[in-house]
């Protein structure tokens, strides 16, 4: 197969396809060709179909489940005055519930209520799991066999990441002992944390965000 | 809900003024209260502002730039309890973490007057879990706040698609097992209730399938046949027979129609429709 | 608004959409735009971006509503094949429908109708008689000349078999788990064919489910 027409193909089938597409996927839509394209021949002509995208409104994307085209985010805004109604937003209750379950999982309800400090009404998990950002996977072996949730790719998808790894990454948490070392309380890992915890404990939570935020913008 | 309405501005100490802390009858709240004195029209939105007794607890804490590994607890404890007594004195239905949350500080708060022994080596500080708990907490506001900021779908993201044009003579060959048919047979015809009938059918199958084929036949040529063409001698004596009752049961079905112009002369079959074919369905 | 800017933002704004974007659609992107495009602008840009896929897996097309990106058509059979994975299956009401003109065949869409129940969709027959599987083989002299329908040899190729002789009777239909999957049904034998056919012929084609039932109850 030409080299041409196989970056013509993949390109149509990205686009025409309902979600992302995986490598495994691409390769299937050229099984029974007697020049099907290899593994590598396919990863650079997506390459190819990455730097093609430089003039043009969209770009190629990799994400947890595959490759997907999507609008580049400089014209988003633009674009999104297609649509009169506002996207969804989500309330920080939803979010929480979210972050922990993307941190901790696999989670119990009960251990997420552990934390939060409240409980989970089952519309959140409800509304998580219809959306398919989240799933039960399993069971853990206690008295009332709680669920365990997890997220799912499309999870990943939907934020446009690739792996849990590209999550923020946690603000530490800071022994006790930075304030008073005569107490050993024995439960945190004592690592070399508390030094730069001492430092400003509260700002860094707050620079995080206008980071994130910033970086996000343009 | 709005991130307006619900985030309470964590780092406080002259950083005010930006987003309205909360709407109360029209006028925006953009300072949280600095002292415990909130309108009573406020109180409730303070309420759903917090997403739980930590969150409030946390809000205290920031509100005073107070360090969470140090909470000078009975200070902290009285302002908390005193949130606790307004609401309650409003006949609000507290959600019983809150309760807890009171009762815990409490506990906290008396341990902490106890002299300490010094025999006990290693004790622990009786804030620690609470900080613990309080930490953890943020660490996970932190990060659903984090998640907000993500570029996301049909918020900051458009997934880009193409239609697939109709293809042309697209065959969908969908594989089907006979015995696929003949399950679904089964099935209508004990909806039909069928089965009540004890005749063997074999028979009638080899007879329909003539008189399909007769038909056939006729729809091919077109009008008359011969109807000694409609038997096939090498069949033997049985496929004349069975292609003879065909013709009868057409016959009788009124779909042909025998004809012959003088005795003797050949008889032709035709299809018994004025027209030969026309307006199917 | 620069024009390379315009055609990006196009080009993304019709692969983002739900369906084809008109023209005026497309101005109102621009809107509360200081230095929005006329309409000629945008209708140059778009043969820009018409031009520009040339190489590209995708065309721009118009159709009625408006303007939308689709697969080209010499690549469409290949992109098709990524739904291709889940094989599509005939419904029950299909199977059903083919079951009841292969036994019992000349029948009429009326006749089909009456023992299912149900109407018969003019699909369910489109895709018989396309599929080579079922013909009309007369019209029955009643009014409204309906078609009546009758399977074809490459039914029988298809399921291998040689005449219909070979299918189960309805009685054995009724056993039909105990029937070999591989449906060799061939060995019966077939000398008593006559006898029995002559027992009553006529009543099974034309008359209604119910006559049947009575007529030859034992």
């Amino acid at each position: 197969m030409e080299r041409t027409e196989l970056i013509q193909v993949l390109e149509a089938a990205i686009l025409a396809a309902d979600g992302p597409l995986s490598i495994e996927r691409l390769l299937r839509l050229f099984e029974d060709n007697d020049a099907a394209p290899s593994r590598a021949d396919v990863q650079s002509a997506l390459h190819a179909l990455e730097e093609a995208c430089g003039q043009r409104g969209i770009e190629l994307k990799l994400v947890a489940s595959g490759y997907r085209f999507q609008v580049k985010q400089a014209i988003a805004r633009q674009v999104a005055r297609l649509w009169e109604e506002r996207p969804p937003r989500y309330s920080r209750a939803l979010l929480e519930t979210l972050a922990l379950i993307a941190y901790r999982q696999p989670i119990t309800r009960g251990e997420i209520e552990d934390v939060r400090g409240v409980a989970v009404s089952s519309h959140i998990v409800k509304t998580l799991v219809e959306r398919e950002w989240v799933q039960v996977v399993g069971h853990r072996d206690v008295p009332g066999r709680p669920a365990l949730y997890a997220t799912t790719k499309a999870f990943l998808d939907y934020f446009n990441l690739q792996s849990l790894d590209q999550l923020p990454s946690l603000k530490e948490l800071q022994d006790i002992d930075a304030i008073h070392p005569s107490l050993d309380l024995g439960e945190q890992p004592a690592d070399e944390t508390p030094k730069e915890a001492e430092a400003e404990p509260a700002s860094t939570a707050d620079e995080s965000v206008t980071d994130t935020r910033t970086k996000h913008q343009d | 809900m709005g991130e307006q309405t619900t985030h309470p501005t964590v780092n406080i100490a002259g950083n005010q003024g930006e987003m309205p802390f909360a709407i109360v009858q029209g006028e925006p709240l953009t300072t949280p209260p600095t002292d415990l004195y909130i309108p009573p029209d406020a109180l409730e939105v303070f309420l759903d502002a917090f997403e739980g007794p930590l969150d409030l607890l946390l809000y205290l804490i920031k509100r005073q730039n107070l360090n969470v590994l140090d909470i000078p607890i009975a200070a902290v404890t009285q302002q908390y309890m005193e949130y606790i007594e307004m609401m309650q004195a409003m006949r609000w239905e507290l959600a019983a973490e809150y309760l807890v949350m009171a009762a815990m500080l409490a506990e906290i708060k008396s341990r902490m007057l106890l002299p300490r022994s010094v025999e006990t080596e290693e004790e622990e500080d009786p804030r620690a879990e609470l900080v613990r708990r309080l930490q953890e907490y943020e660490q996970f506001k932190q990060a659903a706040q984090d998640l907000d900021t993500l570029p996301r779908m049909e918020r900051d993201l458009f997934a880009a698609h193409a239609v697939l044009p109709v293809i042309e003579q697209q065959k969908t060959e969908v594989p089907v097992e006979l015995r696929e048919v003949l399950l679904a047979l089964k099935d209508v015809m004990s909806r039909a209730e069928m089965f009540t009938s004890h005749r063997v059918e074999r028979e009638t199958l080899s007879l329909r399938e003539r008189m399909s084929q007769v038909l056939e036949t006729l729809r091919k040529s077109e009008g008359f046949v011969e109807f000694t063409q409609l038997f096939s001698p090498d069949e033997g004596r049985l496929g004349v027979v069975v292609s003879f009752m065909a013709i009868l049961e057409l016959l009788k079905a009124h779909l042909i129609d025998l004809a012959q112009s003088e005795p003797f002369a050949p008889i032709y079959v035709k299809p018994a429709a004025p027209e030969a074919s026309s307006g199917e369905d």
